[in-house]
C-alpha cells in the first residue's frame, strides 16, 4: 500500500522459472519488463523503437544488424554492462542447452558477435523485418559473468538484470519481492520507477484475489470477472478500468465429422441453425460486457486485414434454427458435446440456448493441453476457442492459425487454404486485405466456425494507485506512482 | 455372563415327561419390530429420516415440484436475489444464477445427483468392502492378512488427491466420480464388516450352524449376513455422506461433475466468484449440503442406536 | 516389544513398497504420459523426443524400478513444469502444510478430547447433546464451504484475519478452524464413547472404590485409558488431513503441498503428482506407526 | 455378642422405570458383625450385588435409594456426601470383585495400583508406598513380591489377580470388607485357596466381610452367617449351620435341595450298547497372532486325547480351565479339525471324511452350547433355528416345522415359542432351545459343553434332569463336559479327568469319587467347595 511505499499485485500463476527466457507466463513478461531492459524499447504509444541499452543501430544489410551498446549502465549486482553481455546472452538462449521454452522469440537470429568495446553485430538466418519490435521485447538483457558463475538454476534463484527494479526475495509457489533501483542508469526511455517496493503474489484463485484486494492484502489485479469489477466499481477505496482485448472466442465446428459417427456438424444447415441459435447480443450486453463486441468475421475486426463487410451476419433467431434444424432432417433435435478451456459460463450459456432449440450438448471442460489435444485429435464435435493472436495487430497471427491447413485446421478447406496462404505471403496490402476478405466470407458462409466476440480485461486497484493499462495486456509497474 | 431367568422356578427339577409349567413369555418381537418401536422415540433418527424422506421425495418428484426447467437460461435475467431479499420476485424464489437460471428448480434437481453420487458410491464401494471384509473375518488367518493389508494400503492412498489426479485423467464426468468414489470409499466397509463378522463368527450359533451342515454359503446368508446388516447399514449411510461430500469437492476444483448439471458442489463453485456480493449463490446450495448429509448421518446414528443388541447399559 | 516394533516396521516398509507401485501404475497406465508432458503445440517428432527423454520408452517396469530406486533417496526427478528437482518443490511447499495439518490437529484436538470428556461425564445432559450437535454439524459442512463461510465473515465483513497466503500465524487461523473442524467430529466421538466405555469399567469402579479423588479418576484411569485408541485416531485423521488440505489450500490460496497437487495436476506435472501420492502415503505410514508404537507403549497388552 | 458393626435397615433401592420389577432390593434389613464372614446368597438378579454397592457408594446412576438406612460407625452412610465417601471408602470400607481381569486397570502396574490406595487418603510417602505394596503383595501369597508388583495384570494369572486385588482392599486395613463374587471367575483348586486367604485375613485382622455368592458349597466352607435373597427380598437368614441345615424358608429349601450331591448315585455299568464314539490319539496345537511377519503364539491344547463312548452312555468330561476340555469337544465335532487322531462314529471314521460327506454325516454328531445367549441366532425364529438343519439336510420344510413343534414340547416349551425370536427367552428356555435343535438332527451323539454352567442352580437341576431323561430315552451318548465336579457327579455314568491337554484319569463316576487315582484328580475333588455340607446332608 500507499502506506509502506510497496505495490503489491497479485495473479493467478507462477512462473515456472524466472529467468524471463524460460517461462512462457504473462506473469513472467511482467517480471522481465519490471527487472530487464531491452536494447530498443517501443512507445506504447507511438509504437516507435527508442534507444535503450543500445543508443543506435544500424542494418548493414538485411542479415546484418549493428548496435553501439550503452555505457554506464551497471547490473543489479553492481557488474557493469559490456557488449559481452549482449553477445553472451543472444548466443547462449540459441544453444540447445540452454533449453528456453520461446524459441520463437529469438531464433531468427543466427549469432551475436562483440565488434567493439561498445558495440555489437547481430547475424540473422533469414530478413526478418520484425527484427526491432523483437529486440524491443521478449530479448532482455542478461549479465554473462554472473550468469556463468551461477548457472541457470542459481540463476533463476536469484535473478539479476538492469531495470528498474530489482528482485530481493523469491519464494516458491509465494511470489517474489522487488525493491527498486536505486541506480538505474539515468536517460532510460522509461525512467526511474516511482515506486520503492513492488511484490508480486501467487494467488491462484480469483475470489481469493478479490477479497485481498477488498480488504487491502493486495493493491493491484487484473483479469477481474465483469460482475464482479461492477461491484468492485462502487467501492470508494478501488479504482477499476475496464477495456476490450485482442482475445476472441469463437465456436469451432467438426465439419469433418470425425468425432462421431454421422455427425450433423457436416450439414452446413446445422451449423447456421448453431448460429442463429445462440443470442450473442445477449451475452456481451448481460454476460461479458466491459467493452467487448460481436464478432462475424473470424478475427479481432481491429486486426489488420480483418473485415466484416459482406461477411454473412447470423443474428439470433431460434425459430430459424429449427426451421433449419428441421430441413436437415432433425427435427427430433441432436446430441453433441462441446469442449472448453476457460470462462466456463460463456460455454454453458451457449449451452443453454443451444438446448432451447434441441440441440442436446454435453459440455467437456478441460485444462487447455488437454483441451488442444482433443481438438486437434478430431475427438471435439463443438470446440469453444479462443484465441489472442499473441498481440499481433494482424489478421495473419489468427485466422490461419485454424483455417491455414496446420495442426488447428479441423476444417480443412482447400479453398480457405489457398486464400490465406496468398494474404499471408503477399506484401501488397490490398491484394492481402482481398484475399482475407474472401477467406473470412468463405468461412463465415459455409458457418465453420461461429465467432463469438472479443473479450475485455478489467483490472482493480486500489483507489490511491495512478496506473494506466495498456492494449498489450502488459501492466507497466514501474510508471505507476501513489496518487 | 450370567444368567436371569424370567420368573425363577422353584427347586425340584420338574419331573422331564411333563411339559413345564407353562411360563409366561413375554411379549416377543422381531428385531425388526423391536428396532422400529425404538426408532419411532428416537429423535436424532426421526430427524435423519425425516431430512433424507423429504429429500429424496423431492428427488423423485423434481419435474412436479420444480417450478421452472433447472436448464432454461435468461441472460437478461440473471442474479436475481431470492424471495426475502428487497429485490426479490415471486417467480424466482430463490433467484436466478448467473446464467438467468431458476436457483431453486436447480437446487430440486441437484438433489438428485447427490442422492444418486451418495447411493451408488456406497453401492459399490459397499459391494466390494462387504466381501473383502467379510471374507476376512470369516475365513481369518491368511485371507485376514491379505484383506487387512490391501486396506492398510488403501488407507495410505489420500482419496482427495488420488481421486482428482484420477479424473483429471479421464476427464470428469457423473459416471467418472462415481466410479472413482466407489472404488476409494471401501475401506471404512471392510474394516467394520471384517470386526463385525469377526464378532459374528466367534459366536457358538454359527458354530452350531457348521455342526448342522450348513455349507458357507448358508452360513454366511442366513447367520453373518443377518447379523451384520445393522454395522453395514450405518456404515453405508456414513459413506454416501462421504461421498456426496467428495463429489462436492471434487466439483468444486472442478473435476467433478460438468456443468451444465446442477450439482450443488458445482453451483457451489459457480457461486464462488459472486460469495462477496451475492452471498446466497453459495449459502443456498451450501446449505442444502448440510441438511442432506446431516440427515443422513443423524438417520446412520439413528440406525446404530435402535439396532444395538438389548441389554443393561 | 523389539519385536512388536520390528514386526510393525516391516509391514510399514511393505504397504509403502505397495503404494508406491499403486502411485507409480496408477499415473502411467491412465494415459499417454509424453503427449501430456509435452503439450498442445508439439509435434509428432517433440513427443517421441520427450518420450526417449523421460525414459517413457521403456518398459513400464523399468521405468518403475528406475523410479523407485531414485524415490529411494529422495530422488523424484525433475518438475516437468518447474525448473526445479521434485524434491526442492516438496522442500519447500512441505511445511506450510504441515503447519496448517499440525494446528488444525492441535484444534481438533483440543477441542475434541475436552468436549468428548464433558459430553461422556455429563452424559445425556445438554452439554452431551450440545457436544453431540456440534459434531454433527462438522461431520455434514463440507470443509470447502465453511472455509468460505469463515471467509466472508472473518475476512470480508469483520476484517479480523486476512484471506489468504501465509505470511504469518493469522493466515492459518482460518483454515486450521475450516481443517479442523472436519477432523474434530470423530476424535469427539471416539473419546465420548472411549470415556463412556471406560467409565462403566470395572477398574474405575475399582479406583472409585479406593476412595482416589474424581478428578484422578477420572485423569489416571479413565482418560489415559480412553485415549489410547484416540491417538490411532488421530494420526489417521493427521494422515487425512494432509491429503484433504488439498480442499482448503484450494480455498485459501494456501501455496502448500496441497496446492501443489492440485496445479501440477492440472499442468500435467506427474512426476510432482506421484511423488506428493507417495509422500503423503509415507507420511501417513510413518504416523500410523508411530501411533502403533506409541499405543504399545501406553497399553503394555499390546506389546506381545 | 458384640454389637453390629453394620446395621442396614428396611433398605429399598428403585430400579429405573422399566425394569422387570419395581425394586432391585426391597425392605432389607441385615447385620454385618465384626469378625464374621455374612454370606448374602440368592440368584441372578436377586439384588446381591446392589446391596454390596449401596453398602459402598456405589450405586449405578440408575439406581435410586426409595428408603431405609446403612448405620456405620454411628453415621447412615445413604445421607453421605461424597467426600465423606471418599474418605471412608478404601480406609474403612473395602471391596473386591469377581472379574479380577476388569476390576484392575490394565495399562498400570500392579503395585501402583496398590500403591494407589495411599495415595488416594495421602498417606505415607511414594517411597513407603512401594515398600507396602511389596509387604501386602507379599502377605496375600504373591510369589516374588518385589518383581511380581512390576508387572501388569495381563501378565497375572486369575488367581494371582484375585489376590492383587485383595492386598490392596486390605492395604488400609478396613473394618468391613464388601467381596461380589471374589471367586465365581476361578478354578476350584484356585477359588479353595481364595477362600483360604480370605478366610484367615478376616481372623487376624478381626475384619467384617460382606460376602455375595451363589454358590452354597462357598456358604458352607466360610459362611458364619448367611442371608438368602430371592427377587430383591430377604427370604430367610440366620447362623450358617441353622440355615444351611434347617432351612426355613420354601425358598432356601428349593434351593438347598437344586444343589447336586457331592456322592453320586450308584449307575449300573454300560457294557452292552453299541460304541457310538471312539476318540483315539487327539492332538491340537493353536497357533495365534503373528500376523503377516510375527511370530505366532503356539498353544499346545490337547495332546494324545482318546476315550470311546456308548449308547446311552455319558462320559463326563472334567478339569480346570485351559485344560482342553472345550478343544476336545471342538476336535470330536470337526469344527476344528485336529493336528492327528481319529474320530470314530460307530464305524464311520468322522475324521476322514471329505467337505461334501462330512456335512452330510455331520447330524451324527450334535453339539450344546455354554453361553445361551450366543448360541442362538437373535436374528431368526425359534423355529427357523431348530428347523434349519434339517432343511439343510434335505428334510421338506413343512415336515421340519412341524417337527420343530414336537421338539419344542420335548423339552418343555410352549407350541406359542416357535414364532418367538431368542431375546424372548431366559437363560434356562434358550439352553432348551438348543437342545431341541440338536435333537432335531436326531444324532447318535450329543456333545454339551458347559451346558449348565451359567445357569442358576435351580434351572440347572431341570436342564440336568431333561437332559438325562433324553438321553435315556432317546438312547443317545453324551459327552458332558464341565468343570463342576458337584454337575458331573450328578449326570455322569463316566468320568474322564483331563489336566493340561491329556486325560489324566477315567473311571466310572462313584469309583471315581470314592477313589482317586491321579493325585491331580484328588486335586480337584479336595477343592470342591462345601465338600462337608453336602457330605453329610
Ligand atoms: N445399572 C443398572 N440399571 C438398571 N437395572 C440394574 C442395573 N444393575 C442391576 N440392575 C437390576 O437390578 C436387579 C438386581 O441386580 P444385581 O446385580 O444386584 O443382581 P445379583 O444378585 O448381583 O445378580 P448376579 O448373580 O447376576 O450378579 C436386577 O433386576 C438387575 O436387572
Ligand atoms: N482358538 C484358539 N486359538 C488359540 N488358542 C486357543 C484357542 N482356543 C483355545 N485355546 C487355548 O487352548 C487351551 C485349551 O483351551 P480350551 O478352551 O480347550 O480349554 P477348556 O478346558 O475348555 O477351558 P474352560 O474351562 O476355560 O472352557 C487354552 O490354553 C486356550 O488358551
Ligand atoms: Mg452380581
Ligand atoms: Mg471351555
Amino acid at each position: 500500500g500507499k502506506a509502506n511505499d510497496t505495490l503489491v499485485y497479485a495473479s493467478d500463476s507462477e512462473p515456472e522459472n524466472l529467468s524471463p527466457y524460460h517461462n512462457s507466463l504473462r506473469e513472467g513478461v511482467i517480471l522481465s519488463r519490471n527487472v530487464w531492459d531491452t536494447l530498443l524499447y517501443r512507445d506504447p504509444k507511438t509504437g516507435q523503437q527508442q534507444p535503450m541499452l543500445a543508443t543506435a543501430w544500424t542494418w548493414v544489410d538485411p542479415l546484418t544488424l549493428d548496435l553501439t551498446i550503452r555505457d554506464g549502465v551497471t547490473f543489479h549486482n553492481g557488474d557493469p554492462l559490456t557488449p559481452e553481455d549482449v553477445a553472451f546472452t543472444f548466443n547462449y538462449v540459441l544453444t540447445p542447452e540452454a533449453k528456453i521454452v520461446t524459441k520463437s522469440n529469438v531464433d531468427w537470429m543466427k549469432s551475436t558477435e562483440v565488434t567493439g568495446p561498445h558495440s555489437v553485430r547481430i547475424h540473422l538466418k533469414a530478413p526478418f523485418p520484425a527484427a526491432l519490435d523483437y529486440l524491443a521485447g521478449p530479448t532482455p538483457i542478461l549479465p554473462a559473468a554472473y550468469f556463468k558463475k551461477v548457472g541457470l538454476d542459481g540463476f533463476s534463484k536469484a535473478p539479476v538484470g538492469t531495470g528498474p527494479y530489482r528482485i530481493v526475495s523469491t519464494a516458491s509457489g509465494k511470489g517474489v519481492k522487488m525493491a527498486r533501483n536505486d541506480a538505474y542508469w539515468p536517460g532510460s526511455p522509461i525512467g526511474k520507477a516511482k515506486i520503492g517496493k513492488l511484490e508480486f503474489r501467487v494467488i491462484p484463485d480469483g475470489d481469493s484475489r478479490m477479497a485481498e484486494l477488498m480488504t487491502g492484502g493486495v493493491d493491484w489485479i487484473w483479469r477481474v470477472p465483469t460482475d464482479q469489477a461492477d461491484q468492485l466499481k462502487r467501492d470508494p477505496t478501488l479504482t477499476v478500468l475496464s477495456a476490450e482485448t485482442m482475445r476472441v472466442g469463437f465456436l469451432q465446428f467438426d465439419v469433418q465429422g470425425r468425432a462421431q459417427e454421422n455427425s450433423p456438424l457436416k450439414d452446413v444447415r446445422v451449423r447456421q441453425a448453431i448460429a442463429y441459435a445462440i443470442d450473442r447480443k445477449a451475452m456481451v450486453d448481460n454476460l461479458v460486457r466491459g467493452g467487448s463486441r460481436v464478432m462475424n468475421a473470424l478475427c479481432f475486426i481491429e486486426q489488420f486485414g480483418c473485415t466484416d463487410e459482406g461477411v454473412p451476419v447470423y443474428s439470433y433467431d431460434p425459430a430459424k434454427a429449427r426451421a433449419l434444424l428441421k430441413e436437415a432432417g432433425y427435427a427430433n433435435g441432436i446430441d453433441l458435446d462441446l469442449a472448453a478451456y476457460r470462462e466456463r459460463d460463456y460455454a454453458e450459456a451457449v449451452i443453454g440456448y443451444l438446448r432451447a432449440v434441441g440441440i442436446r450438448v454435453r459440455l467437456n471442460y478441460l485444462r487447455f493441453a488437454a483441451f488442444r489435444d482433443a481438438v486437434r485429435g478430431g475427438k471435439v464435435s463443438i470446440a469453444y476457442q479462443t484465441w489472442g493472436s499473441y498481440s499481433i495487430d494482424d489478421v495473419s497471427a489468427f485466422t490461419p492459425v485454424f483455417f491455414g491447413g496446420g495442426d488447428d485446421d479441423v476444417t480443412r478447406d482447400p479453398t480457405v487454404i489457398a486464400e490465406l496462404k496468398a494474404g499471408d505471403t503477399s506484401i501488397d496490402p490490398a491484394l492481402r486485405k482481398a484475399k482475407y476478405a474472401e477467406a473470412l466470407k468463405r468461412i463465415a458462409a459455409q458457418a465453420y466456425a461461429l465467432p463469438m466476440f472479443s473479450y475485455p480485461s478489467n483490472y482493480a486497484f486500489t483507489a490511491d494507485l495512478s496506473f494506466t493499462a495498456q492494449a498489450d495486456e502488459i501492466p507497466r509497474f514501474y510508471a505507476a506512482s501513489w496518487k | 455372563m450370567t444368567v436371569r431367568p424370567a420368573s425363577p422356578p422353584l427347586g425340584t427339577p420338574a419331573p422331564a415327561e411333563t411339559v413345564l409349567p407353562e411360563t409366561v413369555l413375554p411379549p416377543s418381537r422381531s428385531p425388526a419390530a423391536i428396532a422400529l418401536r425404538r426408532g419411532l422415540s428416537h429423535g436424532g433418527f426421526l430427524i435423519g429420516a425425516g431430512l433424507v424422506g423429504l429429500i429424496v421425495l423431492v428427488a423423485l418428484a423434481a419435474p412436479l415440484v420444480a417450478p421452472h426447467d433447472p436448464y432454461a437460461q435468461d441472460v437478461s435475467r440473471r442474479l436475481i436475489p431470492p424471495i426475502w431479499h428487497a429485490k426479490g420476485t415471486a417467480e424466482h424464489w430463490l433467484g436466478t444464477d448467473k446464467l438467468g437460471r431458476d436457483y431453486l428448480s436447480r437446487l430440486i434437481y441437484g438433489s438428485q445427483i447427490s442422492l444418486l453420487i451418495g447411493v451408488s458410491a456406497a453401492l459399490i464401494s459397499g459391494v466390494i468392502g462387504t466381501t473383502l471384509g467379510v471374507l476376512a473375518g470369516y475365513y481369518g488367518g491368511r485371507v485376514d492378512a491379505v484383506v487387512s493389508y490391501v486396506v492398510t494400503t488403501r488407507l495410505a492412498l489420500p482419496v482427495v488427491l488420488v481421486a482428482l489426479a484420477m479424473a483429471s485423467l479421464v476427464g470428469g464426468s457423473l459416471k467418472v466420480v462415481v466410479l472413482v468414489l466407489g472404488f476409494l470409499l471401501w475401506d471404512r466397509f471392510a474394516v467394520v464388516t471384517r470386526a463385525a463378522t469377526r464378532q459374528v463368527r466367534a459366536q457358538d450359533f454359527v458354530a452350531a450352524a457348521k455342526a448342522s451342515g450348513f455349507g458357507a454359503g448358508r452360513i454366511l446368508g442366513q447367520e453373518i449376513l443377518p447379523n451384520i446388516l445393522n454395522a453395514l447399514i450405518v456404515v453405508a449411510t456414513l459413506e454416501m455422506a462421504h461421498a456426496i461430500l467428495l463429489e462436492a469437492a471434487l466439483s468444486f476444483l472442478g473435476l467433478g461433475v460438468q456443468p451444465p448439471l446442477p450439482s450443488w458442489g458445482l453451483m457451489i463453485a459457480e457461486g464462488k466468484p459472486y460469495m462477496f456480493f451475492q452471498p446466497w449463490v453459495i449459502t443456498i446450495p451450501g446449505i442444502a449440503l448440510v441438511v442432506l448429509v446431516l440427515g443422513i448421518n443423524l438417520l446412520g446414528d439413528g440406525v446404530r442406536d435402535i439396532t444395538a443388541p438389548e441389554g443393561r447399559t | 516389544m523389539l519385536g512388536f516394533a520390528l514386526r510393525r516396521i516391516l509391514v510399514a516398509i511393505s504397504v509403502a513398497l505397495t503404494v508406491s507401485v499403486a502411485s507409480f501404475m496408477l499415473l502411467h497406465l491412465s494415459g499417454d504420459l509424453a503427449t501430456a508432458i509435452a503439450g498442445p503445440e508439439a509435434t509428432s517428432e517433440q513427443i517421441a523426443a520427450i518420450r526417449v527423454q523421460h525414459g517413457l520408452d521403456q518398459p513400464l517396469v523399468v521405468q518403475f524400478g528406475s523410479w523407485a530406486w531414485h524415490a529411494l533417496h529422495f530422488d523424484f526427478g525433475r518438475s516437468f513444469y518447474f525448473p526445479e528437482p521434485v524434491t526442492d518443490l516438496l522442500a519447500s511447499r512441505m511445511p506450510v502444510t504441515l503447519t496448517l495439518g499440525i494446528i488444525a490437529l492441535a484444534v481438533a484436538l483440543l477441542v475434541a478430547i475436552p468436549l468428548g470428556v464433558l459430553a461422556a461425564f455429563y452424559r445425556d445432559t445438554w452439554i452431551d447433546r450440545t457436544a453431540l450437535a456440534v459434531s454433527v454439524l462438522g461431520q455434514a459442512m463440507p470443509s470447502f464451504w465453511f472455509g468460505l463461510t469463515l471467509i466472508m465473515i472473518f475476512s470480508v465483513n469483520l476484517r479480523w484475519l486476512p484471506v489468504s497466503g501465509n505470511a504469518s500465524w493469522k493466515n492459518f487461523v482460518l483454515p486450521a478452524v475450516a481443517l479442523g473442524y472436519y477432523a474434530m467430529p470423530a476424535v469427539m466421538r471416539l473419546t465420548r464413547n472411549g470415556m463412556l466405555e471406560v467409565l462403566s469399567s470395572d477398574y474405575v469402579r475399582t479406583a472409585r472404590a479406593k476412595g482416589l479423588a474424581p478428578r484422578k479418576v477420572l485423569i489416571r484411569h479413565g482418560l489415559r485409558n480412553a485415549v489410547i485408541p484416540v491417538i490411532a485416531l488421530a494420526a489417521v485423521q493427521f494422515g487425512f488431513m494432509l491429503g484433504g488440505s488439498i480442499v482448503i489450500e484450494a480455498v485459501f490460496s494456501l501455496q502448500g503441498l496441497g496446492q501443489l497437487a492440485w496445479e501440477s495436476i492440472a499442468r500435467n506435472d506427474f512426476p510432482v503428482v506421484q511423488a506428493i501420492v507417495l509422500v503423503l502415503a509415507m507420511i501417513y505410514i510413518a504416523l500410523t506407526l508411530a501411533a502403533d508404537l506409541l499405543n504399545a507403549l501406553l497399553d503394555p497388552r499390546l506389546r506381545a | 455378642m458384640s454389637e453390629p458393626i453394620v446395621q442396614i435397615r428396611n433398605l429399598t433401592l428403585a430400579l429405573p422405570r422399566g425394569a422387570d420389577r419395581p425394586h432391585a432390593v426391597e425392605d432389607l434389613s441385615l447385620d454385618l458383625m465384626p469378625g464374621k464372614i455374612l454370606c448374602v446368597v440368592g440368584e441372578s438378579g436377586s439384588g446381591k450385588s446392589m446391596s454390596a454397592y449401596a453398602l459402598t457408594g456405589l450405586l449405578p446412576r440408575a439406581l435410586r435409594v426409595a428408603g431405609g438406612e446403612i448405620r456405620f460407625e454411628g453415621r447412615d452412610l445413604l445421607r453421605l456426601d461424597e467426600r465423606t465417601w471418599r474418605d471412608l471408602r478404601g480406609r474403612r470400607i473395602a471391596m473386591i470383585f469377581q472379574e479380577p481381569m476388569t476390576a484392575l486397570n490394565p495399562v498400570m502396574r500392579i503395585g501402583d495400583q496398590i500403591a494407589e490406595m495411599f495415595e488416594a487418603h495421602d498417606l505415607l510417602t511414594p517411597k513407603e508406598r512401594r515398600a507396602r505394596a511389596v509387604a501386602l503383595a507379599g502377605e496375600v501369597g504373591l510369589p516374588n513380591p518385589e518383581q511380581i508388583v512390576r508387572s501388569y495384570p495381563h501378565q497375572l494369572s486369575g488367581g494371582q489377580r484375585q489376590r492383587a486385588m485383595i492386598a490392596m482392599a486390605l492395604a488400609l486395613e478396613p473394618a468391613v470388607l464388601v467381596a461380589d463374587e471374589p471367586t465365581t471367575a476361578l478354578d476350584v483348586t484356585t477359588q479353595a485357596q481364595i477362600l483360604t486367604l480370605i478366610r484367615d485375613l478376616q481372623t487376624r485382622r478381626n475384619m467384617a466381610v460382606l460376602f455375595i455368592t451363589h454358590d452354597f458349597g462357598v456358604v458352607a466352607d466360610i459362611a458364619d452367617h448367611v442371608a438368602v435373597l430371592q427377587r430383591g427380598r430377604l427370604v430367610e437368614s440366620g447362623p450358617a449351620e441353622a440355615v444351611l441345615r434347617r432351612p426355613q424358608a420354601a425358598y432356601t429349601k428349593a434351593l438347598l435341595a437344586a444343589v447336586p450331591s457331592l456322592t453320586p448315585p450308584e449307575r449300573a455299568p454300560i457294557t452292552e450298547a453299541p460304541v457310538a464314539l471312539t476318540v483315539t490319539g487327539l492332538a491340537k496345537t493353536y497357533a495365534t497372532g503373528g500376523g503377516l511377519f510375527g511370530k505366532p503364539r503356539v498353544v499346545a491344547a490337547v495332546k494324545e486325547v482318546g476315550f470311546d463312548l456308548r449308547r446311552g452312555e455319558t462320559l463326563g468330561l472334567v478339569g480346570e480351565s485351559g485344560s482342553g476340555k472345550s478343544t476336545t469337544a471342538r476336535l470330536a465335532i470337526r469344527l476344528i479339525e485336529p493336528d492327528h487322531g481319529t474320530v470314530r462314529l460307530g464305524s464311520l471314521d468322522f475324521t476322514a471324511l471329505g467337505p461334501t460327506a462330512l456335512r452330510d454325516e455331520r447330524r451324527r454328531i450334535q453339539m450344546i452350547f455354554q453361553d445361551p445367549f450366543a448360541s442362538l441366532n437373535p436374528r431368526r425364529t425359534v423355529e427357523q433355528i431348530i428347523a434349519g438343519g434339517p432343511i439343510a439336510h434335505g428334510t421338506p420344510a413343512r415336515q421340519a416345522r412341524a417337527r420343530a413343534r414336537e421338539l419344542l414340547a420335548l423339552v418343555g416349551l410352549p407350541q406359542t415359542a416357535a414364532e418367538r425370536y431368542p431375546n424372548a427367552f431366559s437363560g434356562g428356555q434358550r439352553q432348551r432351545i438348543g437342545i431341541a435343535r440338536a435333537l432335531a438332527m436326531e444324532p447318535d451323539v450329543l456333545v454339551a459343553d458347559e451346558a449348565v454352567s451359567a445357569l442358576d442352580v435351580s434351572v440347572q437341576a431341570q436342564v440336568l434332569a431333561l437332559l438325562e431323561d433324553l438321553k435315556a430315552r432317546l438312547g443317545i451318548a453324551m459327552l458332558f463336559i464341565t468343570h463342576d465336579l458337584r454337575v458331573a457327579a450328578a449326570i455322569c455314568d463316566r468320568i474322564a479327568v483331563m489336566h493340561r491337554g491329556t486325560i489324566v484319569e477315567t473311571n466310572r463316576t462313584a469309583a471315581l469319587f470314592r477313589a482317586p487315582e491321579h493325585p491331580y484328580t484328588r486335586s480337584l475333588l479336595a477343592a470342591v467347595p462345601g465338600a462337608s455340607f453336602t457330605e453329610s446332608a
